[in-house]
């Protein structure tokens, strides 16, 4: 979706904000991962890609798979178990994946995704096609030797890697700045001269600059580039996981929502009317009840599929 | 929960973890227990939960997501004297500490002629749960096979308990097993301090006709089996091993012995499993006996509740099992 | 070396491997070969040398020392289309990349429904040659175990070639283990391209009396206790497994339903490992057989000669073994 | 041996290149990971270190064996397999280790032994006792993970540890540049906020001067710090690794030999005379052949130590 206006990025995050409001509220799932507040990062990072570059992720990949284009509908049916998936229901909350609309896809092993990034753009730099690929990862992941690693040989060998820290400040429980050493976490990039950047990751289109400005880099064949969005996670780890946070906290992050942040800004601007904005709304809501009655009617795998395509 | 019933009180699993890790913690100074989120939050399970508030932040220590680092530390900690248990969340992840667990802990006592001893814990959670491929796995056969380490895997509150105390009095590094299903589990716990000796299987339900060998949460898979069993009058003997390394043969050749019949019943893959390791030696040492072998089908095990069902084994495919073996040639 | 003998020729081992890696870069414009000192260096055991000055620093690539990151980024160009041999120079290190490769490339296919591929093969040279604790483990057990991933293991120059041929060509992550002491042998090898396919074990030496099943160099200590055995007059078959994962089930059977007598001979832990699972799926479809495992002993591999001798599985021993079970009872 | 006097840092070198002098040419024990070179990083670094601090380092761990006061005797007796080395001559080369010496020992593993240093230096703050932990290790261990995994925890818990990068600029036959991204591999600290140095590693002078002014640092409880020494390794990879260096390339590193360095400095500084000079090239000639006569009068262990002391 590069270069996608103000309003397709409002509706890529008011749609994975309605979608996983509907997932919260169902138990028989098993638990999700909410990108909830955090949908400008993975939007405005998507609105720098080309259609055959690829997106790989964290287990928290729903805005992520959204605002790659897959169909809301096949991710609600994978998320929930269903064979209309694009993992046929295999791969489940954690595991989203449709490589062909370049969505490599989410791994739900933190830093697990960062060496297979890196061979996804050692596999576009061999055949010259010009493609990138972004590896989303959240804080906790710095901590990873895995990054270290991926960092030094994407840098000796150029390759085009875009590395965006999604900087929630937490992993699960633990603070950011108890886990890390670092000032900011973009400073790691610094001794394998990997340009870097840290943004304001509740703004998405601060987060859409920064992402084009290096993903264009990237393109260009100047090696990898790593942006660390700072953003803020609404909800707990995980529906199933205990909130930790006071609630002072958790109120002041939705202050920062990036959602209502772009809709005033559209609005003030004179961009967007509130009937437009309303209009909106009505339709993201009408695709989310669309995607869930194409998920719902979706059946669930047979037994004996516990045993195919394996290997 | 606490409840006491005279001088024991029911009590849940990871209490008893919590309980057994924080007595060891009083009686030892300078023992630390490190992992992600075991801190103010008490561990995914809550199984360190108030350890933090009582020992501190340098004794209980959050890390961050590092497992090779996390063990390597614990590793060092524990080589130069002072006792360490470290939390990794599932055994997945084992996979990325395993350099400094078997290259380093596993044979430092040999490669330094006894100059260099490891009184580490590593405590991982195994077994599936609806959480996906990558976390889920089982992989105690892995680590059963390694010179220099011990395996424990509890199945119940009071073994949970006696287990973790001796593997914090082990001098040589232990790999705690737990199980994601067993948290939601209590059980009754003697007040007092003890411990449960590595090496010893114990009986969970005696029986005549089949012999059931299996290892933490598929114990209860077991004695379901035998609840389904004994409708046809078939009396089986569940053994629940506890201790993977060392392995108790003897108990196990003593149920076999009498009843002719071996299941061996786990939750990781058949292929060079616990239950392949106890049918050859089984036999090497009592001659023919009849067995099956029963373990999660060999692929991934997904989050689908359908095909994660479909994946591990459960009490009607044990009945099943045990049914052939037991009516084989009659 | 390269005698030309008609249409074969006699080749290092080193040489057989070289070839068919640089047969499969012609044939594959894309493919890439990394490790540690696979460039101008030529490998450890010079069996990647003159690829890289024939196929050039972007096919032919050096990597530091990073073995996670070398098999992740193995796998993730696999999984986007571009065929990868990732060179990891002994067993041990691949400890340090078991998440990439069984975390995700063994899961990749199943858990995308289909959707990815994973046209890798890691190269691994296990076993012992005085190398010490962490230089000599043999693993194929933990790996064949895994879903996911098929195993191979030549134990000569034709198989080397042939299975590295077939490796290069499945759309599965493939784990290719050599020997350190293979890489001293030599023997004849045709000079037409040709494939081994997996899941077929060989025959290397017909017997009446007893089976022995073993991989990789085990064969040749296997192949000198039949030399030792035939003095006596007992006749011993041996069985080279070439693939471990899939395994040839019916080649063995039909050898040990002839002699009755099973022996596993490999050089890695005997606990849950090669033998034990090939023990247990013997007796299931043949019933009782006599049977002996044999590996190393439960101890880390010391680099010390005295001590590297006693803790592996030689010719007399495996004659012993062979003597005990064919003598049983008589 | 803190703060030693030039002649004794003079003598540790010398001892070191004369018994891997001798070991080099005995082909009956193996290969050998030969220090040759390398001996001032080492000996610089010991000089640094209090008897209760542990050294630990990669497997070319001779020089550091020796500096750190093992015996000449014990350790050649370990290297050639035999029973009165430290480990008994179950360890053997790669795998030195005398603890009580405060060498906690040598690992084969590359980059292996890191973390469990930060382990050692972790039991080290728990007891307070005021001693540090040094971990020497190649370039090569600077492309591992591990390294990125122990900086951040070291940091973040302050741990008394010193870490010691003795880049000889080659890893077997890769050159560090073709390995490693950064400029200055010391560079690798600062985003973890760890103080770090880049020095000549051929000058025993100046890598004591460095290793003392950073092992106080670390002594004082400011957290750990990263000394980079630059130097050369005058033979290939191991003893029975083939060489790949042109002639041109090992000629001028043999120019910087810090043996010769040093003694020159001593000769011209008239701190040391030719004649002192000599006699104690003489009394580490004599030491070196006591230590081979009660290396080789040492028994080989017997076999069933194959399983002994296991876990
Ligand atoms: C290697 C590994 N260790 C531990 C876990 C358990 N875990 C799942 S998510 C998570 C937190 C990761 O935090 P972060 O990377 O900041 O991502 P966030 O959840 O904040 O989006 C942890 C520790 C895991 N999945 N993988
Ligand atoms: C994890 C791991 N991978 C590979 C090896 C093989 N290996 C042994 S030494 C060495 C070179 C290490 O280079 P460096 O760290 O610079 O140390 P140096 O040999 O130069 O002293 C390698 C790759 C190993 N021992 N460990
Ligand atoms: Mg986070
Ligand atoms: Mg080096």
């Amino acid at each position: 979706m590069i270069a996608s206006n103000d309003t397709d990025a409002l509706t890529a995050m008011l749609l994975a904000r309605g979608l996983e409001a509907v997932l919260s509220r169902r138990a028989d799932c098993g638990f999700q991962l909410l990108s909830g507040g955090q949908e400008a990062v993975a939007v405005g990072v998507a609105c720098a890609l080309l259609p055959k570059d690829q997106l790989l992720c964290s287990g928290r990949s729903i805005a992520p798979a959204l605002a790659r284009g897959l169909d809301p509908g096949s991710v609600m049916a994978e998320l929930i178990g269903r064979s209309s998936g694009p993992c046929l229901g295999r791969g489940g909350r954690g595991h989203l994946s449709q490589p062909s609309s370049g969505f490599f896809g989410a791994h739900a092993v933190v830093a697990g995704n960062l060496s297979i990034a890196a061979g996804v753009a050692l596999a576009m730099q061999a055949r010259g096609d010009g493609n990138i690929a972004v590896c989303l990862f959240g804080d906790g992941a710095c901590g990873a030797g895995a990054l270290h690693e991926t960092m030094n040989i994407a840098a000796l060998w150029r390759l085009p890697l875009l590395l965006v820290c999604d900087n929630n400040l937490y992993s699960v429980s633990t603070p950011r700045a108890a886990a890390l050493a670092p000032q900011r976490l973009s400073d790691l990039a610094a001794p394998f001269a990997i340009e870097a950047r840290t943004v304001d990751g509740m703004d998405v289109r601060v987060v859409r600059a920064a992402a084009l400005e290096l993903a264009t880099r990237v393109r260009r064949g100047a090696g990898p580039a790593f942006l660390e969005c700072i953003s803020r996670r609404f909800a707990s780890h995980s529906t199933s996981a205990r909130e930790t946070r006071q609630p002072q906290e958790l109120a002041a992050d939705r202050e920062l929502d990036p959602i209502t942040r772009l809709e005033n800004a559209l609005l003030s601007e004179g961009a967007l009317s509130a009937h437009a904005a309303q209009a909106l709304r009505e339709q993201v809501r009408a695709r989310v009840k669309a995607a869930c009655a194409f998920a719902e009617a979706s059946p669930l795998p047979v037994p004996h599929e516990a045993f195919a395509d394996v290997g | 929960m606490s409840v006491e019933v005279g001088n024991t009180s029911r009590v849940f699993f990871r209490e008893a973890i919590c309980r057994a890790v924080g007595e060891t913690l009083d009686a030892e100074p300078n023992a630390i227990l490190m992992g992600q989120d075991v801190g103010a939050f008490g561990g995914s399970y809550k199984e360190f939960y108030g350890l933090f508030e009582r020992f501190g932040p340098a004794r209980v220590r959050d890390t961050p997501v590092a497992e090779s680092a996390m063990v390597g530390l614990g590793v060092g900690a524990a080589a130069a004297g002072v006792r360490t248990l470290v939390s990794i969340t599932y055994m997945d992840f084992v996979l990325l500490a395993l350099d400094p667990l078997v290259n380093y802990a596993a044979k430092a006592r040999f490669k330094t002629g006894g100059q260099i001893r490891v009184p580490m814990v590593v405590k991982v959670t195994a077994g599936a749960k609806g959480q996906g491929v990558a976390h889920s796995q089982s992989l105690e056969s892995w680590l059963m096979s390694v010179p220099g380490l011990q395996v424990v895997a509890p199945s119940n509150v009071a073994d949970a308990y006696g287990l973790m105390r001796s593997a914090l009095q082990a001098d040589g590094p232990v790999v705690y097993v737990d199980h994601k299903r067993l948290f939601p589990t209590s059980g009754l716990l003697s007040t007092l301090p003890h411990e449960v000796p590595f090496g010893l299987a114990v009986v969970s339900r005696p029986g005549r006709n089949a012999t059931i060998v299996t290892h933490s949460y598929m114990v209860s898979v077991a004695l379901a089996a035998c609840e389904q069993l004994a409708v046809d009058g078939i009396d089986c003997e569940v053994i629940d091993l506890r201790s993977l390394a060392p392995l108790d043969l003897d108990t196990i050749c003593t149920s076999v012995s009498k009843t002719g019949v071996l299941v061996t019943l786990e939750e990781g893959q058949v292929v060079c499993g616990v239950g392949a390791e106890i049918a050859c030696r089984v036999q090497a040492r009592l001659g023919p006996v009849k067995v099956s072998r029963l373990g999660a089908v060999p692929a991934p095990v997904s989050s689908n509740p359908v095909l994660e069902a479909a994946s591990l084994p459960d009490a009607a495919r044990v009945a099943d099992a045990v049914r052939h073996l037991t009516t084989e040639g009659k």
